[in-house]
This record gives C-alpha cells, structure tokens and sequence, in this order.
C-alpha cells in the first residue's frame, strides 16, 4: 500500500506544469504539497488520482486504495446529512457512518439537507465522507477551507489516526493544517516545468 | 517505411504542400470541362427543359455529401485505434465540406423539384435520410466546437462519428418502410440511372470526378488549416509558458 | 449499484427533482398544439398518435441533461468515477432511473392526454404499447448524449442537438407502431423493430456512454 | 446597461454559450413532427402554421433558463443587485438581449423550415409577420419565468410549467394570424391583439419580474 | 459614510441565527467578524449587503457604498479575465482596470478565459473586482480562501490602502489576513440566538 511517483508531468490545457514530480509514500506518511497560486497542485492530485491523463513518467498505487476530495465536495442539497453520507457508505462497501460523525461533531446535523449547511459544514460533511471509504490513501485539495479553528483541531486528529493505522494522505494547502511534525512537506516550485514545453499530444505538430 | 509516416502532421504538411497546386488544377479543369460541357452544349432534355441541368451540382454534391461521412468514420476509426492526430483533423475539416456539400445538394434538389414536382421539399424517403444527415453533420460540428482541448474533442467526435453511422443507417431503412405505407408505389423520385442518356452522362462524369477533387482539395486545405492551428497553439504554449 | 438507483430515485423524487416536470410538459406541449393547429377535432384525432410521439420524445429530451450535470457541477461525479463501480454499470443505473422517473410516468399519462386530441377508442392501448416499448430506447440514448455533453455548461440545446437524430429510427417505428394500431392495420414490423431497438440499444450504448463519459472525465 | 446588453451578448456567442442551439432545436422540432405524423404533404401544410408557432415557441422555451440562472450560479446575480443598475433595467436588458439571441434567428429561419413542413406560398410573410410581433412577447414572459425560478436548482423544467400557460394568449393570436394570413382571411384582429400583447407585456412586465427577483435574491 | 448596525436579528430557514448584532464602522476602519462554522456570518454579511432580509433590528448605511463578495466570484469562464473585469468596471462607472490588475499580478492571465483559472487565481479575479468598484464600504466573505501567501500579502495591502484612503471593510474569516493591528476583530459568539426563537413571520402563528 505505497504510492511511489517517479519523473512525473503533469499539463493542463496543452501546458506542462509540472516536471519531474519524484515522491513516494508508505503507510504511516502525511505529505502536504505547497506552492503558489497556479503552479498545478489541483492538476497533479487529478492526476494521482487518475482523473486527468499522464503526461509521462509512472504513478504506481493501486487505485482501489485511492480516494480524491477536491474543492467540490459531491453533497447533493436536497439529501440530508445522513442520506449523503450512508449513500457513499454503501458505495464504497462500509456500512457505519457513526465514527465518521462523531469525528466532525455531524451527529446534530443528521437530518438537515445538505443545501442547508454552511460552507464550514458543508466542508466538514465532504471530510467524513473520506473515513466511510475505508480507502487507505488520501488525495485531498485544500481540505480545511472554510473550517473554524476546532474543525481543523478535528481534522488533525483524523489524520493522525489514519496515518496511526498504516493509512496514507497527500494534501495540497496554503494554510496551516495543524498536524505540526506528522506530516512532511514537499515544496512544488522545485518542479515546475523550466522550459514549459507544450504538451505531449501538441508536441507532433512542432 | 509504412504509408502511417505520413501521418506525422509535418510530413503531412510537406507532402500535402506538394500535391495540392496538381489537385488544384486537375480540380479546375474537371470542373469547368464538365460545366461547360453540360450547360452550353448538351440540349435541353425534352421532359424536364433545362431544368435538367441541375443534375450536374445535385447528384455530385449527393455523393460527395455521403461519402464524406465515410470518410470520417474512417478517420475516426484510425484516430481512435492509432490515435494519428491527422486523421482526427481530417475528420473534422471533411465534416466542415460535407456539410456544405448536404446543403448544396438539398437547395439544388429543393430548386429542382419546384418545377419537377410542384413543391419545393416532399417527404421522400431519399430526401429525409439526406436531412437526417444534415442534422448529423450539424450535431458532429457542434460538439467538435464545444469542447476545448482538442483531444477530448476528437475522442469524443469520433464516437459520435462511429455511433451517429450506426444510426444512420438504422433511419435509411426506417425512413424507407415509413414512407411506404403511406404512398403505396406513388413514389415521387425519378427513375434514376436509366432514363438518363448519354448526353448527359459524360458530362455528369466529368462533374462528378471535379467534385472528387474538389473534396480532396478542401479537405487537404481545412486539415493543413488545423494542423497549423494546432502548431500555433504548441508554439504560443512552448513560448509562453 | 441498488445504492445509486435508490440515491437518483430519492434525489428525482425530492423537491425541485424534476420528478413529474417532464410529465406537465408533456400534457402542456399537447394542450399547446391545439391552439397552434386550431381546433378542429378530425384533423386533431388524425394527428394525435404522431403529437403525442412527439411530445413524450420532447419531455423525455427536457430531462435528460439532468443525467449527469447535475453530478458533474457539484463534483459527485468524479467522486463516482473513482469509487469501486463499473463506469458502464453506472450508466446502466442512470438510464434506468432516468427511465423510471420519465418514461414511465409518460407511458402512464399518454392515454389520457389522447383524449385531449380524440384519439380513438382503439388506439388507447397501442399508444400504451409503443411508448412502453420505446421510451426505455429513448432513455438509454439519451444517457449517452448526457455523457457526451457533460463538461459543457448548459450543454442542455447541444444535447438535444446530438440526441435527436439518434431519436429518428425510435420515433419513426413508435409513431407508425401506434397509428397502425390505431388504424388496426398490421403491428408486426413496427413492433418488432422498436422492440430490437430498444435491446440492441439497451445491450450496447452503455459501453459506449461508459466509455465517452471515461474520455470527459480525463 | 449598455455593458451588460454587451456581456450577454458576447457570452452568448462565445463557445457553449448557446448561439444557434434554439435555433437547431426549432429546426429539429419542425423536422420531428413529419415523423411522428407521417409524411402527405396535404396534411402537413394544413398544420403548418402551427407546428412552426408551437416550435419556435419551444425553442425559445428552452433557452429561458440560461436567462438568469447561469449568473446565479456563479454568483454575478448576487454582484449585479448590489450594482448601481435598476433591476428593471437589468430584467430589460436581458429579455432583448435574449430576443436577440434566441427569438431573432427563429423569425429569419421560420421561413426556411415552412419550406419542410410544405407551407403554402402565401403564407411566408405571414409566418414572419406573426412570429416578428410575437417572439418579442415570448422574451419578456420568459424572462419573467426565469426570474421566478432562479434559485431552484436546474429549475428548467419548472420553468417551462409556470411559463406555459402566460404563453398561450400570444400563441393563440400568433398562430391564429399566421394561419388566417395563409387561407388569405382579414387579418387585422390578431394582429391588433398580438401587438397589443408585445407592448403591454414589454412595458409591464419588467417591473414584476424586477420584483420577483428581489425577493429571490433575499 | 458609515455603517451602523443595531440590535440587528438575522435568520436563516425559518431559524434566527444571530442577535443583538451591535458595530459601528467608519471611515478608515476595518473589521474582522470570527465565529465557529454555521454561525451565521455567511447570513450576517448577505443581510449587511441587502442580499438578505433584515429580521429586526437597524442596518444604516448607504447601498450605493457597499459591494459584497462572497464565497463565489461571479467569474464567466467564458470571457476573458480582462472581459471580467472591464465589465464590472463598467457597471460601476469606473475606466480603469489597470491598478486593480496590478494589485493581484493579473496582468499576466490577462487574455486568459475565467474557466482555465486555478482557484487562487480566481479568487485574485474576484478580489480585483472590489477595486474597480469604486466602492468604499467591502463586504468579505472568507477572501483568503485559496489563495497563498504571497496573494494574502497582496490582499492585506489592498486593505490597508483601501482604508488609509477613508473606505473600510467587514470581513468573515477563520484565518489570519495577515493585517495584523489594522483591523479590530469582532467575536460573534456573544451575539448567537439563545433560545433559537422562530422567524418573525413564523411568529404569528404562536
Ligand atoms: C431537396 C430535394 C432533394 C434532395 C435532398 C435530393 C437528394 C439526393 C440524393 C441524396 C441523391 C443520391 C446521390 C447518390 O446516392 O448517388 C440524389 C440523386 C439524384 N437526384 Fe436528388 N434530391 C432532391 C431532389 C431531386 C429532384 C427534384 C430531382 C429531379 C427531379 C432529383 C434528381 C436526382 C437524380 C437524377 C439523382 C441521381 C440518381 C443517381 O445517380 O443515383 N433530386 N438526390
Ligand atoms: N439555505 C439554508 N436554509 C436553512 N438554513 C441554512 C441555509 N443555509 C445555511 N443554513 C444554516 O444557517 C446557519 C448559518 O449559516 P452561515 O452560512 O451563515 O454560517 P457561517 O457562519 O458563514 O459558517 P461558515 O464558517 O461555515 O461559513 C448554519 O447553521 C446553516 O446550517
Ligand atoms: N481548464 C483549464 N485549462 C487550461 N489551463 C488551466 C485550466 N484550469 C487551470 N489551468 C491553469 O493551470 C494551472 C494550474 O492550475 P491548478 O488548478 O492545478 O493550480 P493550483 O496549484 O491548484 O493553484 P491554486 O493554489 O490557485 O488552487 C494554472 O496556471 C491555471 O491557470
Ligand atoms: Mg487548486
Ligand atoms: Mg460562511
């Protein structure tokens, strides 16, 4: 259960962005990926996640180990709390919610439609949808936007026991996410793409 | 080496630069023999008049309108299976000639029945499947300039391309079985192919092998376009960054 | 799966699903077809099985851009795509739902909006007939155009635009399937053929929505 | 104002914004309703006059939802009520703007598609005449429509049911001019009522649809 | 050109959220408004902006001096990032574009369509938009959100100009907008609705 990316590029919209991305995780590793705005740390965790193409170089994970949370966080407005998240319980194959809402403080919640949350729990619905996975790496963008300061309190406890119990994560964020030592850090601005050569499918016609 | 090294876009583009002015003038030169010929020295035919002369834009703009759709369907299959991005554009700036040529064909015929039939448009069977097609070339297009990256664009095309045959071949013979019920035998289409004489056939040759040419020369011309197109874009990417 | 029909079928059924819309705009486009052909009921009672043709294929196109927009914009669908389900499984269970929340209803209600156009007596049944063997062709091509179209903002009129000489051979089969019954003419071909239809189309299109929807998620 | 009548404009011409779909679709419409009633032409020049109404009545239908819900979506709708424009104005500029984009080309394509459904010669300027005084009408109802439904997610549906019925007064008078233009009858009262109805819906209107929007908005 | 709000309610689906709301601000002046998720501070500024309804209570302020921007940009993905700006520009009855982009470094995406943005860029796009307002009372609904720290430097310095030149800005956020003593921090715990009372318009049924 590792994820070992090597000599990774990562392009949107017929540009290159990222070069040479090199990083592997085992179980037990938090990594966080900073850089500026628009460097590409939404289109690389796309990428892992297999929702946009490789350009070239190699991600090795299983992808039934995988699980993507962006900054749409799938919650359907007209479904309750509940509804919303035994919908991916079901899908995924676990069956109790109850840990995932103790973890967030959702239990008071249960029955509003999701079109009723504000953006902090609207965020924090989208976070515990990540434990009923059962899924072991974690691919998350930005994950504590909108988060009061005792949700990103709760968040680092998640994590931390995720990665107690031999999962993995990898998040993108400018912010602090509060899990202080447990977590290394990779600085994308190393990778990004000297000579932004056009990409791949582009480069037949040069 | 294998006929595919020309599918590589700058080959493309050298071969294609080679052989177009050659088109370009065997294009001419069909055109205007087969023109000429059929418009100022064939007689008027003694049932229809002149008006019979529609036949030398009506019936190779019809062809070339089918046939482009077979053309694409090709492209699409090698884009898809060999992923050649020449193919793809090919298909695309054939979509943009077929759909003029469908057009072409349904005004001349529209243009021609008025006289021959009394009404500009019936519900003939032949007539309906072109206007399907019209609309499939409509749809293809649309869907090519909706989408952004060029790729999605033509994976998606080509599937449309592939699925949207299928189902035109499934209207021709729904069209067909529909419009006999109602007019039992009364068909209002000509008896094609044998009341024509010879006086008109060797010109409608000559027609019909100019819009060949013509076919292939805008169909080179619209995929050198896009090709360009295309390098430009990786230009400007690889500049800008 | 069952998970995700239940979820589509609550998500129709709650307010503001759509679910019955396409069924109003179905009587409305009958009832708007009289004013516009004015209302003489003989040339109305000739052209009923034809309008309501029409009009059921009109609604069944209304909805269908609901099919997987909806997931697109609020990112439920690359949460999907990701999720341990059989892309093509999923499209099945989209056509299906779309099926049970449109055509079903349309089916159901055609009978009655065929007495608004004076549909005869005998008709009722074949109007019954073919819609319920059409209706599932329709929904599954028109998960397939949703699939095409669904990273395009409002790519509702382009749909339409994709979907509906797809609809060409459904229609043409349903409408003569029902104006023969009604004229008690002979119902085999049309029968058949629609029926082949909606299996050829149930058994293959999913493979190719599948795959266009993969291609769009990229 | 001005830059807003531009935006609009610009956005609908831009890729996906929707230009020329109406217009495939009253296309479609028109196409479809040979199929679903067969194809003698004596029959079909009889409904004609009504079928091209009841299209391009659709297609304008369909485009109503783009009207306000792309900008509420994004937000822009919450940013122009807090700009220093009128919402009458706002409403106003967006119903021509619509009209421009959507009833506009169905007037100049009303002819060509009466070609199709074999309208009598006589009857192309009346189908211009009619659908030139009435689309304007269609526009501004249908901006009305989409004020009402903007904060309901995918609304459109919903839209076409509450648009619907304050559509039939226009219909009935355009098609009914149309159809009396075609068989050569006097002309003059539905001309009067169809113009009457365009000025009177355009210069009222607005002021209902501004009011329902604020309320939305709140 | 000040902003008074006084004993002000506000609710949200039939539920009062906030009570008792009580500030002043005035020219030169800055605000930060801080509060756990679901508190209401969403609601409060859509009610300061009038894009909201006023439940009891007094806001005094001119409407033709505030500008809002929320959780959305109101970004078309179709125009150009000059395109967006000219036109909110214009709306406004302001020309130049100019410093606004040169504020947020958008000088470069300047011919690039709203939809090919990064999140941080967008929000940039959006924080743009209040200077060409003209505006001079802000409302800001979580206006760091995405973006990194260089974009919050930019972000403070707008503030600070913006109210050294007399406008001022109420701002809901659960991070640091690195202003450091510029703005005064509002708590609106203290105001949450204690015994939730129903909506004045449910009232009348009691
Ligand atoms: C809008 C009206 C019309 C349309 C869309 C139309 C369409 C077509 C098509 C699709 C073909 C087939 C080309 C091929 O497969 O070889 C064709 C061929 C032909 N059409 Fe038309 N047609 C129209 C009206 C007419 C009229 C009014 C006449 C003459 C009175 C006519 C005479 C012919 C002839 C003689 C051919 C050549 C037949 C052959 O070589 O197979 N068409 N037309
Ligand atoms: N549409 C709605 N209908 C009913 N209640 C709603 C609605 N939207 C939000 N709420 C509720 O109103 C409360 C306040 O929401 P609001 O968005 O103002 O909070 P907030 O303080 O901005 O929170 P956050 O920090 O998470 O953005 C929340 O408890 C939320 O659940
Ligand atoms: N649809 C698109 N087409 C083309 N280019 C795009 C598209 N979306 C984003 N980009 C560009 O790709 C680059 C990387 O975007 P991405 O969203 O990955 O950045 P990011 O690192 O996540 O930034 P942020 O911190 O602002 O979220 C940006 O420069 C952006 O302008
Ligand atoms: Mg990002
Ligand atoms: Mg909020």
């Amino acid at each position: 259960m590792t994820l070992t990316v090597s000599n990774l590029s990562v392009a949107r919209g017929s540009r290159i962005l990222l070069e040479g991305v090199e990083f592997s995780l085992t179980s037990g590793q938090a990594l966080i990926l900073r850089g500026p705005n628009g460097l590409g740390k939404t289109t690389l965790l796309r990428t892992l996640a297999g929702l946009q193409k490789i350009e070239t170089g190699q991600v090795s994970v299983a992808p039934e180990t995988t699980v993507y949370a962006g900054h749409a966080d799938g919650i359907k407005s007209t479904l309750t709390v509940r509804e919303n998240l035994q919908f991916w319980a079901k899908v995924f194959g676990t069956r109790d919610i109850g840990p995932a809402l103790a973890a967030f403080d959702l239990a008071e919640l249960i029955d509003r439609p999701g079109g009723m949350l504000s953006a902090g729990q609207k965020r924090r619905l989208g976070l515990a949808r990540l434990m009923v996975t059962g899924r072991s790496i974690w691919m998350l963008d930005e994950p504590t936007v909108s988060l009061d300061t005792h949700a990103v309190d709760q968040f680092a406890t998640m994590i931390r026991r995720h990665i107690g119990q031999g999962g993995c994560a990898v998040m993108a964020t400018h912010i602090d996410l509060g899990l202080g030592a447990d977590a290394q850090v990779l600085d994308l601005s190393q990778f990004r793409a000297t000579d932004p050569a056009p990409q791949s499918s582009d480069e037949a016609f040069l | 080496m294998s006929l595919w090294q020309y599918a590589n876009p700058v080959k493309f583009l050298n071969l294609s630069g080679k052989v177009l002015p050659t088109l370009s003038v065997l294009t001419v030169i069909c055109l205007v023999t087969g023109m000429y010929w059929g418009y100022f020295l064939t007689p008027d035919d003694y049932k229809q008049g002149s008006t019979v002369k529609i036949i030398y834009i009506h019936v190779p703009s019809a062809l070339i309108a089918i046939n482009a759709w077979f053309m694409m369907l090709v492209a699409a299959l090698i884009w898809l299976i060999r992923r050649h991005h020449v193919s793809a554009l090919a298909a695309k700036a054939a979509s943009h000639v077929g759909v003029v040529m469908t057009l072409i064909a349904l005004i001349t015929g529209a243009f021609w029945g008025q006289p021959m039939w009394g009404t500009w448009w019936a519900w003939d069977p032949r007539l309906t499947s072109f206007l399907i097609l019209f609309l499939f070339y409509l749809g293809y297009i649309a869907l090519w300039s909706a989408i952004e990256d060029p790729d999605t664009a033509a994976d998606l095309t080509s599937v449309l391309c592939i699925v949207g045959s299928v189902f035109a071949v499934l209207s021709r013979y729904a069209v067909n079985f529909w419009n006999q019920g109602l007019h039992q035998g009364a068909t209002l289409s000509l008896d094609k192919e044998e009341n024509i004489s010879d006086v008109f056939y060797f010109p409608l040759l000559f027609c019909i092998a100019g819009f060949v040419l013509l076919f292939l020369v805008l169909t080179l011309v619209g995929t050198r376009a896009e090709i360009r197109n295309r390098r430009a874009r990786a230009l400007v990417a690889r500049e800008k960054g | 799966m069952i998970a995700l029909l239940i979820r589509d079928l609550r998500l129709a059924l709650r307010a503001g699903g759509g679910f019955g819309l396409s069924l109003a705009f179905f009587l409305i486009v009958v009832v708007l077809v009289p004013f516009g052909v004015g209302p003489e009921m003989a040339l109305l009672s000739k052209i009923a099985p034809g309008i309501l043709w029409v009009g059921a294929l009109l609604a069944c196109l209304l909805s269908l851009d609901r099919i997987f927009a909806l997931d697109f914009e609020d990112g439920s669908l690359d949460l999907l795509a990701t999720a341990p389900l059989p892309l093509e499984g999923v499209v099945m269970i989209k056509a299906v739902a779309h099926w049970i929340t449109t055509g079903l209803p349309l089916v159901i209600a055609a009978p009655f909006l065929g007495v608004l156009l004076g549909l005869p007596t005998q008709g009722y049944v074949w109007i019954v007939v073919s819609l319920a063997l059409g209706t599932p062709a329709l929904s599954v091509i028109g998960t397939f155009g949703g699939a095409l179209t669904v990273g395009i903002k409002r790519g509702g009129l382009l749909l339409s635009l994709l979907v509906l000489p797809l609809y060409v051979p459904t229609l043409i089969f349903g409408a003569e399937l029902a104006r023969r019954g009604v004229l008690g003419m002979d119902t085999t071909t049309p029968i058949l053929m629609l029926g082949g239809i909606t299996c050829a189309v149930g058994a293959l299109l999913p493979f190719a929505s599948a795959a266009v929807l993969k291609i769009n998620l990229r």
